[in-house]
């Protein structure tokens, strides 16, 4: 019986002092009429061995030798030192850390996630996750319209990740939040509109850096909060959000993946929130604090839980309970080994890479910049004047028709050099 | 004379593990200066060896699955196979972008498709949809489903969603995410909703209930037929939360006792583990009525060829949840596991559980102790009350909780259900041994004594791990949750 | 500086503390004229995305799909719980437990190693581990000479793996012991000669089972001990060496890769050696043994350390200092799970795929068996009468010229019938 | 209240982990009765879960590198990357076979010739084979070539090995192995070999020495090239014992000091981990005198094609010393370290380990410590002696060891060199901080004051850990070694 410890006499025995005669009849309150019979077209069990057999098979399938494609997740080097302490049974096996005296691994991890999390974006205050950048947001824009008690409006740069537009979309429509969306041309036109928050993301969905300061001060002067969705390893070099324009930005989301987490077919991921240290009661999400036991030593504990859906129910901050625990793990092992240096490091290469590629791409004569002479970060956007077969990137024409036979490619630390120059050769041969 | 220091205690300038970062900074030639960072944030500042052995020594610290016997009512804490865990981090598998052509997806895709298919065989409904993140996610789609097909039909009066007491915060919480006035409907003394107040609140406001079933009381509910009917014929819909399907796995489906849409907990029911708060994952399964509001994406099948269904396929899904495809990892694991159970090992799955917290609640009963729900069977998990201890002795069920963990023992749920007093939710799950519960009955017995002799010990609980008990409302208080002062902290470069 | 963890500032203070200038003082000791200058011809170092770049290009060219070879590595499935818990921090980079206080979870674990080892042998004592099967058997030579005290010679049947032959011979001829191969037609010959120990392995390297009760009494007769080399994973469905005969074997050893260690290219791997209590004071290796301290709780130690280099130097019994700890870590996870019901299953399985195999395989009109109508375990030897491409198996003409186009063919629990169906076809079609 | 039971004391009837095998016992028909088993022997029955939460929860017993500074003396207790360890097991290579033919052997074999190449020019060697599986085997290969180089010139009459009383045990034990008769040279009081000693037993009768530099004593042997000078002329050959290779790397060279035959412990110089006791590997280095004797195998590369090298390639080898290869995976651990770091980080390598331990050394004596060595240069290692407070205070080293252990620090090496009494050996590698350092000279300076002033609290320590001091003669009288009687544990079945 795979997994079930019991052998035959501790049932018998077990039954004799529950008092029954087998264990189907435990199930008799259950009424008759609702039972299930036995499954039918599940397959029968396989052992561990026929197990890893399979599913080498499956994920042997799957083996891509070159991927240019980021558009929201990202290739990067993860130091074997992550995973190997992530999946120790003491932190992946544990729950939520409810009970503070059992769990105080992983709720010290937390407080110095939050630690980080926080001076990296220059905000106050850090959550300790969300489900992921797209649904974080969401949540931001809930707790952007809570803040502001009178607008249900949001507006929204539409150089925003398109998944994300989406994912947005769905979370806040049914409490009657209203999206707009706007361009750096256009937003003018939303002056005095009394929009709750405007949502800025850096860089944003094409690779390109926004001037955040004029757009963060736009928002304020408009009394709009300013959510600030960032790719948080782009802070090692980009000015962070906190500085942003005269008084920085009001909530900091988005994607942990970049911080050691395998791209895994887009999850497990983990959102980051941080904010303002005058907004944490309306911030959804767990939050450790420090605090002392009895003898005064210093210990760490959930806090302000009265934000939440198992304090608060229908009242709470947001429904979130199980949250991406363990990819916070990994982040904080990650952010730890790295510190600001070897971040600063992997995005300077990453950039540097993307703007090699970019340049010797743009020598190619039938390769055009869909956005000319825009700083990015490690993420560009080219035309194609020609068909070319399985080019690897993120097509852009089926969420934007517009641009016809474009691409986003993104270019990390793991490429080489040599890596950038095969694949533009490959694709001057046209190969 | 343990180290106790936090990782930026430890820093020393400039300090990183050299071996994990490119070899040099690389100038930034291209972006403008105005747009870049010039302060220096507060980050860990320590050698390999320094994180490895500080985040090793963190983990020493927590209770586990892996390391303790833990009980969690609500939260089945069963073993999580290592088997799994090494299937889903293959590299194919981890090595994968969400937005890979789908020439190389076919893999990861059949994957999900024969999940989808199996829960719905599980669950007895008609379509499945992977992508909530955890099970407050699944309640989310779920709920947000049944808005959407109120307003498909132009019900737009059904603006109330009824919950039970005893439900999970979740529950309300996600209700009112999708716009509801949540509406509490009360529990009899037997653990069965309270029919009579169920009928008063029903009407044309009613846009659906959300039920647990086995309750988060440990019972199951009698009455879900008559309950559906009720509900249906008010124009109501049913939400299953699935948090405790664990309890029924091929006894009684969801959508054979009437329910239209529900979500599973991956990460309970089909032994994902928890990772200390998550990832989770909570797919939705839906019958007819339901099916087409779908969050997607959804795994298609034709001629042995999985593709993705979007918003051509789902043109009346209520949408996205993610940027891409949910929790997809904890996906692949409960496939895996399903696939290691098969169909004989998930039957076992509830008799097992339900054995287990059977017995466990016959002998804390000989033990001296409290249930709360005497004249029923307890589901796969129960509840003891602490009420009559607290009177006499002063001992309530955080003393009792904490006490357990002296025993390398993790505590129960205390305080969930909100409505019973004093109350802790005893869960042992179908993978712990005789023995094991037969040791967690000894030290239930020791603590009887101990709070009727020794109510000091269980006062000032736990002694024997790295820290007393913990001051929460200092915490709340005086709050600290980011370390140093953040104005120093940051430093100009 | 990789590893090292000294900011500029540390070294300063430290060698201000130390009263030098520079840390090249700290080698003034070393005559100048014996200094080394610069490696030279050593690569400059790589970081570990590089280095994981390099390793995996290299592993990828060593994958083989499809393998028969055993020859003394098995292929088995190893449960994925058994390295996820040998390669925790606290077993891999713990040393030698003589802290037995700050090491009972290596002691423990040995203690509960030596008990499985002796009574799946049918012994009475097992140490704590040596190097290798091969290795293994030399020190049992070895210790069965100082045993009989007046022999110097070792019988030993040439069934026995080439490789082991050689190795023992590598390690015991420097003590002027002499080793006869014999055969089991010739074996009588041999009698009253006083050999000091006569080696068995059962099953030997063809595969074949030895009538080991014979064998071993003859041995005891005539004043010999007995050797046993076995595959302990066939002892889950053969005798154990404790009875084999009327008194059982005296000293038992071999290769312990079938239990949870990995092919890996012949090692890391572990010997085992167990043997009768009387003469524990003559066996290599370290010992654990259970004991209390000062509050009577039970606690483990090494113990009869007297018999090793650190104490008794040159009358040590074996110079064998640092062992295969993490490999008998393996093991032990591995036999825990499996239990002898599993590993019945296990050795069940392997034995009726190698019959199945077999029986197949002789079917085809140019195959012939190389050692008709012998019982084996799970490995079998052929001989092919036309010259077939790669063929899958260990040619044995390389070690027995005598065995032309001959190969040893092993099938284990990790091939499905499926997969010797079509091994079989694609020989019938010559593929 | 820790659970302290036996894997077996949990053993329920049959149980085991029933994913781990095949799904029926197959009936054995083809096998003669009389060689089956007919007996049950006693080995661990319980579940999955029971067996990972037992050895999870054994291995938290353990002090290690990854959780505890470990100042081990002559162990190198240095952090061994994660990275190196997670190359090594890239499946390709865990699942080579040992006698996968060449053309499915590059990538491994491409592994092993380069770092036979990188250790010759480490070494100052000519020539190297990889395939010792600990130093001690290394030992006995280095010492067998020194045998068959005296036999091929048939110079029989050198039966004697000449050893430093410092040496480590392994080095007249392997001695012992390859036919030698030991004889120990004294040594001086600051820790340098008395060379009249050694004059006077030098002679034709003389094998060779073997020393190891620097010494186990923890200074560099300064008159090294007058010992190999002697030795030489007196037709002897110096074997290096190279477990203190850390101490030198890229500072100076066996080779260049004049030794003609070495080993390596590459599961110190080249971090890979000790794992409780083993794997290491004792790759082993030769001049041209003595390289044809190198054990086979040997890895050889003609046109980018790596091939073995075997008895055809090296008639005159003194063999093979395993099965395969050693321990391959060891080679391929260190092969990866040694890239990792390059030639820039090898160098780096033995001035920080030195700079540590000279740091400790000074900062012990000021805490009031003998130093054993007082007017030497500590090497990467270094000694100090307890003598004096036994003498006033009865506290020996032991007890100094058990005590650091409450401080949660791992003992130096206890009582070796045997002629150093009462001698901690202290090492604390280059991979640790300053910081860990300093931490570990307050616990030592604290201990200095309760050697004064609590000598009970130092006779009884460790106080904090699981268990108390243990009975160690105990064990050795009552020899308890394998659990349950022998004769009822095995039954019939
Ligand atoms: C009964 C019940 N419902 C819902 C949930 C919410 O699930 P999740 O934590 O996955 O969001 C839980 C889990 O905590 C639960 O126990
Ligand atoms: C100085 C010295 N020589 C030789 C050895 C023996 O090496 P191994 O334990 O690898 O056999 C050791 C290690 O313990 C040592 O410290």
């Amino acid at each position: 019986m795979p997994f079930i410890p019991h052998t035959k006499s501790d049932i018998q025995t077990m039954l004799n002092t529950i008092g029954v005669s087998s264990i189907e009849n435990l199930f008799d309150e259950i009424p008759q009429n609702i039972r299930t019979g036995k499954f039918k077209t599940i397959p029968d069990g396989l052992n561990e061995m026929e197990l890893m057999r399979l599913m080498q098979t499956r994920a042997d399938q799957d083996k891509l030798d070159f991927n240019f494609i980021g558009a929201g997740a990202y290739e990067h080097h993860i130091p074997a030192a992550v995973w190997d302490i992530v999946t120790r049974g003491e932190f992946m096996t544990a729950y939520t850390p409810y009970q503070a005296e059992a769990s105080q691994g992983t709720l010290q991890l937390l407080y110095e996630y939050q630690t980080m999390m926080a001076n990296l974006t220059g905000m106050e205050v850090s959550n300790a996750s969300l489900y992921d950048g797209a649904s974080g947001l969401a949540e931001a824009i809930l707790m952007a319209v809570r803040l502001h008690k009178s607008s249900h409006k949001i507006l929204i740069l539409n150089s925003l990740n398109p998944n994300y537009k989406k994912t947005v979309k769905t979370l806040v429509s049914p409490q009657n939040i209203e999206c707009i969306e706007c361009t750096l041309e256009n937003i003018k036109e939303h002056k005095n509109k009394d929009f709750a928050a405007i949502v800025i993301s850096q860089p944003n969905f094409f690779g390109l850096l926004e001037d955040v300061d004029k757009l963060t001060d736009w928002a304020h002067e408009n009394n709009s909060l300013v959510i600030a969705v960032v790719n948080p390893l782009s802070l090692a070099i980009l000015k962070e959000p906190g500085k942003w324009g005269k008084t920085g930005a009001d909530i900091v989301c988005g994607e942990l993946q970049p911080f050691g987490i395998p791209l895994a077919s887009g999850g497990p991921y983990a959102g980051f929130m941080c904010t303002k240290k005058e907004f944490i009661r309306q911030m959804p999400g767990r939050i450790v604090g420090a605090t002392v036991d009895k003898e005064n030593k210093r210990g760490f504990t959930l806090t302000l839980q009265a934000r939440e859906q198992h304090i608060r129910r229908a009242k709470a901050t947001s429904n979130i309970c199980t949250n991406q625990g363990l990819l916070v793990t990994a982040v904080t092992v990650y952010l730890s080994l790295l510190g600001f240096e070897g971040l600063r490091r992997v995005a300077t290469q990453c950039h540097s890479n993307a703007e090699y590629l970019y340049k010797k791409l743009l020598e190619l004569n039938f390769i055009k910049p869909l956005f000319p002479d825009k700083p990015f970060f490690h993420e560009f956007a080219i035309t194609l004047n020609k068909p070319i077969k399985n080019m690897a990137g993120y097509n852009l024409e089926k969420d934007f028709p517009e641009y016809k036979n474009s691409f986003l490619l993104c270019v990390t630390e793991t490429k080489t050099k040599e890596d950038l120059d095969l694949f533009v050769e490959n694709l001057a041969h046209g190969k | 004379m343990e180290n106790n220091l936090l990782i930026f205690e430890q820093n020393s300038s400039g300090r990183y593990a050299t071996s994990q970062a490119p070899n040099k900074i690389m100038e930034i030639k291209d972006i403008p200066k105005n747009y870049l960072r010039t302060t220096t944030p507060l980050l860990p500042e320590a050698s390999e060896l320094q994180v490895v052995r500080h985040y090793t020594n963190l983990s020493r610290k927590n209770f586990s699955i892996d390391t303790h016997f833990y009980p969690l009512g609500s939260c089945t804490m069963k073993y999580n196979p290592r088997g799994v865990k090494t299937a889903a981090m293959l590299s194919g598998f981890l090595n994968r972008h969400p937005l890979a052509p789908e020439s190389h997806s076919q893999g990861f895709l059949s994957c999900l498709y024969e999940l989808q298919e199996m829960l719905k065989e599980i669950t007895g409904m008609t379509a499945v949809s992977l992508t909530p993140m955890a099970g407050a996610q699944g309640e989310f789609a779920g709920v947000a489903m049944i808005r959407a097909y109120h307003q498909s039909r132009k019900d737009y009066a059904r603006t109330e969603m009824l919950v039970p007491d005893a439900a999970h915060g979740t529950n309300p919480a996600s209700a009112v995410m999708c716009g509801y006035t949540v509406k509490e409907i009360p529990t009899l003394s037997n653990g069965d909703v309270d029919l009579n107040a169920l009928k008063a609140a029903l009407g044309p406001h009613t846009a659906g209930i959300m039920l647990t079933n086995p309750s988060t009381l440990g019972v199951f509910e009698t009455q879900i037929a008559e309950i559906a009917k009720m509900v249906h014929d008010a124009g109501g819909l049913l939400y299953y939360d699935g948090a405790n399907l664990n309890a029924i796995l091929g006894k009684v489906r969801p959508g054979d006792m009437g329910f239209d849409v529900m979500h599973m907990n991956l990460h309970k029911t089909f032994a994902t583990p928890h990772g200390g708060g998550g990832p989770g994952s909570g797919p939705i399964a839906a019958n007819d009525k339901l099916k087409n509001f779908l969050p997607i994406p959804i795994v298609g099948c034709k001629e042995n060829k999985y593709y993705w269904l979007d918003e051509q396929a789902y043109p009346n899904s209520i949408g996205r949840l993610s940027a891409f495809m949910g929790n997809a990892g904890i996906l692949i694991r409960a496939y895996a596991y399903i696939r290691l159970l098969g169909k004989e090992g998930l039957h076992r799955v509830a008799e097992f559980a339900t054995l287990n917290a059977n017995y466990l609640m016959v002998q804390l009963k000989k033990a001296g102790y409290t249930l709360a729900f005497p004249t029923r069977r307890a589901s796969h998990e129960f509840i003891i009350t602490l009420t009559p201890e607290l009177k006499a002795y002063g001992v309530n069920a955080m003393d009792v909780a904490k006490r357990l963990l002296d025993f390398g023992i993790h505590a129960p749920t205390a305080y969930f259900p909100l409505l019973i007093p004093e109350c802790l939710l005893i869960e042992p799950t179908e993978t712990e041994s005789k023995e094991t519960l037969d040791n967690f009955i000894e030290a239930m017995t020791k603590i009887m004594v101990e709070i009727k002799t020794d109510q000091r010990i269980m006062k000032t609980a736990p002694q024997t791990l790295p820290l007393k008990r913990l001051d929460e409302v200092k915490a709340a208080r005086e709050l600290d949750i980011t370390w140093g002062h953040h104005d120093d902290a940051t430093r100009e470069h």
